[in-house]
């Protein structure tokens, strides 16, 4: 049983890392860049939170497998295998994530007063740094938003990563497909161990973070 | 150095339309509250971009729209203190001051790094807002911003100085000793500097030229 | 309990008989198994005693048949597939991507009438389930659920489609059957004995005639593709041992 | 073809409707009063997002059903059955969309600068009208955000629903179930124009809804 | 009408000690930079609450420690003009200054109500920011912001007038403008005012009393 928990926790840790990191590069990017077509990138980077994970997972499947364009690339120039692996269910965990994290991180960074990096600006720093220094820690209530569902999503995450990562036990078996197939095969009782430790896990998680962002937020506190 | 600007601009129901040039020392600006004088330095820093003009810093054109110059605010080393100062409300006082000089290439060479952090260390004590600086900006008041923003702006001793309005929110005790300090910065640094300011006094004390704005135009 | 080791140790005789075995012995591999959900627990069960003779790895991948089809066709790694539905089995074979030699129609099961707890006394037999009494039943949805496309064609057999027709709520999977009726929301459902045997609130009533539908089948074969085959057919041959086929029927399998 | 097309919008419009107004509320509750066990509400808000939906479905079903307490009860006194109609299904893509309202809104109304609530204060306003007239505006950016991941959520919502409202083609039978059965039985055709009109149409609401962010957001417009 | 306030309290690194009772007029409050001024406003408009203390507008106590008086910041019916204005960004110029009397009461009546909106006008008109009525506070410049906040302070007739050095960013000729009509509206209303400001040239004009702070006490 203890084998689904750090699995959960490794892939999910990783995805939220990946979601963070592009659905940040995103949300800035397509919010303060002039990008042409901006509505259908942003479109296509929601698109796995509307579609049934079923149909993403089968989207990954097709573009992943050892048929698939990217799948075929990976295994033939880097001999790395998607399908079945941990590695999958990373990329599916990611995928479905990424749309709570840019949809955070754009409402965050529209949010910021523009004068803070002007005034950043005005005193000689690139684009680059004004982003580190000023943007990003005054966008970060939205962030650690973003994270928090990201890394929920990402945890919770089992239609797509069962049809791309499968469900072997020990090697790609995360908690929900475990708790799927306990309940599957009338384990009720693992099942509800499960759960539990889920819900328990989770607001550790939540708990953490909230502390965290209430540590890093300067906006929010009475002046 | 001089320091020339010629700037046609039509914003929305507000046309600017202005040309002055000026040696190195103080350049004040004057003109009634909404005459111009805020639009006039953010053309002038780059932060927004007229659709006719020149503007250059001695021999450094930083903006032609003939020749299609235009230089962005952070290459133009500027120092500018901002009508309601925009302090980084992520950065406590110390953090504000310091993060232009972070930003200079003198900052890799460890002595020169010491340096500069001292000399912030020395504005920070002369301008009186050295026991504030582990504070964040929310926590300090009108006045305190006002001397951290113009300690933020000079510290890195640009190549011009855009000043709106830097002693208003002063009482007049703290702006006395400003007033002497800046002067002194002055004469020191020979930095040319735009000052925007209603007050005559401080018109009376630094201005080596004058220009009067009313209604995006130059009226003098 | 006892018993089952018995039969464990018949199967181990069986197969320590047999030259592949001792070879791989040597050097263990590790071969992709893809296996319908429902066969989970009687595969587990199965692979202990396995791992106690045989050094290879065996390497469940537990899903749907459908999502196992798919996966498969895709290029992921297998080498053995246990599917319950013929047609998943028969996708395969018309994409050439089963060894056709190998393929064997391993298990059955039987369709099984359950009742929630509530509806438990109101039906004696199956030819009652066009009665008043039953207003609700729940069977997989026939077009991708083999069980409920099992059910349909009982219904039909029985002649009690029409009357029925309002009645029927359909599920996304058998595992959906069971909770609708032991949540009592569903007044009866249609499912594989292995399944029923899993119902905790609610009680079985009967079997469906065989002869009502189609044969159930759980087909079993090599995968084209696979890179252990060798190592893939010994627990092949062991599936077929008196031990596995104990274990299967425990689960409520018929042995083909 | 067209009936689960006009189902999935009804649920998932009222359903978002729903996931705003809750979302909205607890987010202000739970940030601005001194609740006790904060910590704990916002987990329990926030596990829909965690668990896979097949477990929430299950609960939702032991809750709502004809032997759970609050599905009793609606029958009892209402006459209202949840299980196996579109209630159901309304219920369960709020509950799933629900935690994206709820993290969207809450970092919205943490960025507000307080100032303005107090100058509203000061002017004699009630607390009920500062937030309908200041805080609210003012979060606009972030609520935006919240509900087109909460729609996005609640079109997309397929395991729950299926669970609790069943799959009755023309009663119960959303976009998301159509597909997962279109797939599950190889009709590739219907599936992929059923997943043709989830891409367009998910476009649609979220050009719609960004267009309307645009007029609505007073913050992050250049000065 | 006697305005009195105690107030007694600990802010992390600043404690605040004042106890003061003026008669209907203005009080105009001095002191350096940091020394408590806009804190004491807090204090008085309740935004803060003081450990120990008492606050009364003539008979009405609104606060006080022992009785556990604490009338909230919306029914003490004050105007407040904060130091850095605090207009509402999500809110047009017209809806800033009419935001106050919509709160009102006499707002329900429809004729009371007319007279209240065209008083709205006639304030801003004599401020000279009708034209700005449709901008919103970003669009504005630094003393247009001022005078918006000034005319929202004071078309509620408040009961107490709290104003953070209300003329700080106006030009010379416009002060003069906003002077006389503040004045005028003083003679008007007889509304008891709190007024910070560092001109003495202001101090002189309007202070009927005078008080001078510093490190959070009163010191003459
Ligand atoms: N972003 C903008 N969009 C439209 N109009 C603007 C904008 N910014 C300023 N204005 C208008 O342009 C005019 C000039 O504004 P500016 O801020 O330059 O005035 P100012 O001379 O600095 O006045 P003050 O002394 O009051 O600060 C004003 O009428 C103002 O309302
Ligand atoms: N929220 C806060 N937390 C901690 N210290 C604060 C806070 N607000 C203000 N201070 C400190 O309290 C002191 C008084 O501040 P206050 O704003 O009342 O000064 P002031 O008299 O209004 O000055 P000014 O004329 O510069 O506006 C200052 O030293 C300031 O740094
Ligand atoms: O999960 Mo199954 O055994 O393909 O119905
Ligand atoms: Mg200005
Ligand atoms: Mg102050």
């Amino acid at each position: 049983m203890l084998s689904p928990i750090i699995l959960s926790l490794k892939i999910a840790s990783i995805a939220t890392v990946f979601s963070f990191v592009l659905g940040i590069f995103f949300g800035y990017i397509l919010n303060r860049k002039n990008i042409p077509g901006k509505n259908i990138w942003e479109t296509i980077l929601i698109l796995p939170m509307i579609l049934p994970p079923s149909v993403t997972g089968y989207l990954l499947l097709i573009a992943f497998g050892k048929r698939g364009i990217i799948g075929d690339f990976l295994i033939e120039h880097f001999g790395i295998q998607i399908v079945f692996t941990w590695i999958g269910a990373v990329i599916s965990a990611c995928v479905v994530s990424l749309p709570l994290m840019y949809q955070n991180a754009k409402s965050a960074f529209i949010s910021i007063d523009p004068i803070y990096e002007k005034a950043a600006e005005t005193l000689g720093s690139s684009e680059w740094k004004i982003f580190r220094t000023v943007t990003l820690p005054l966008a970060w209530p939205g962030i650690i938003s973003g994270v928090i569902l990201s890394f929920a999503r990402a945890i919770g995450e089992f239609g797509a990563t069962l049809m791309i990562a499968g469900n072997i036990p020990g090697k790609t078996q995360t908690m929900p497909t475990a708790i799927y197939f306990a309940v599957e095969s009338g384990n009720t009782d693992i099942a509800n161990s499960l759960v539990l430790i889920m819900v328990v896990f989770s607001f550790s998680v939540i708990f953490a973070l909230n502390t965290w962002l209430k540590r890093k937020n300067y906006i929010g506190k009475q002046g | 150095m001089n320091t020339y600007f010629k700037i046609k601009s039509q914003l929305d129901h507000f046309s600017v339309d202005i040309e002055y040039e000026f040696e190195s020392g103080v350049l004040v600006v004057q003109g009634e509250s909404g005459a111009g004088k805020t639009t006039l330095l953010k053309f002038i820093s780059g932060l927004k971009n007229p659709e006719v003009g020149k503007i250059a810093f001695g021999e450094q054109i930083v903006f032609d729209h003939i020749d299609k110059i235009n230089i962005p605010t952070r290459h133009r080393n500027i120092g500018y203190v901002f009508q309601n100062y925009a302090l980084f409300p992520n950065m406590t006082v110390a953090e504000n001051i310091t993060y232009g000089i972070k930003n200079m290439i003198d900052f890799k060479d460890k002595a020169k790094r010491e340096k500069l952090l001292s000399y912030c260390e020395s504005v920070m004590n002369t301008f009186h807002i050295d026991h504030l600086k582990k504070k964040y900006p929310r926590n300090i008041s009108g006045g305190e911003k006002q001397r951290v923003a113009l300690s933020r702006a000079i510290v890195t001793r640009p190549k011009l100085l855009l000043l709106d309005e830097p002693f208003s929110a002063l009482d007049e005790k703290t702006k006395k000793i400003v007033y002497k300090e800046f002067e002194q910065f002055k004469q020191n640094f020979h930095i040319p500097t735009i000052l925007i300011t209603h007050s005559s006094l401080e018109c009376e004390m630094f201005a080596d030229q004058k220009i009067v704005l009313e209604n995006g135009k130059r009226v003098n | 309990g006892c018993n089952r080791t018995d039969t464990g140790n018949d199967a181990n005789n069986d197969i320590s008989e047999k030259p592949v075995v001792e070879e791989s012995n040597e050097k263990g591999v590790t071969v992709n198994i893809s296996a319908a959900a429902s066969l989970s627990e009687a595969l587990t069960e199965i692979q202990t005693e396995y791992a106690k003779e045989n050094n290879d790895t065996l390497q469940f991948n537990f899903a749907g048949s459908g999502s196992l089809q798919k996966q498969i066709q895709e290029g992921a790694p297998c080498d053995l597939f246990v599917s319950a539905s013929k047609a998943h089995m028969d996708a395969l074979e018309e994409a050439g991507l089963i060894d056709t030699e190998s393929r064997k129609d391993m298990l059955g099961n039987t369709l099984t009438l359950i009742a929630s707890e509530e509806k438990a006394d109101v039906i004696k037999g199956t030819d009652s389930l066009a009665s008043a009494h039953v207003e609700s039943i729940s069977i997989g949805e026939p077009e991708t659920v083999p069980a409920g496309k099992y059910a349909q064609q009982s219904f039909e057999s029985l002649g009690i489609t029409d009357k029925i027709k309002d009645k029927i709520v359909l599920a996304k999977d058998v595992k959906q059957v069971l909770e609708y009726v032991e949540t009592g929301n569903v007044d009866f459902g249609l499912v594989y004995k292995s399944d029923a045997m899993l119902l905790q609130t609610g009680e079985i009533v009967a079997d469906m005639p065989a002869d009502s539908h189609d044969p159930i089948v759980y087909p079993v074969a090599l995968i084209k593709d696979g890179k252990q085959l060798e190592a893939a057919a010994d627990f092949y041959e062991f599936l077929q041992t008196d031990y596995a086929k104990g274990v299967f029927e425990k689960y409520g399998f018929v042995i083909l």
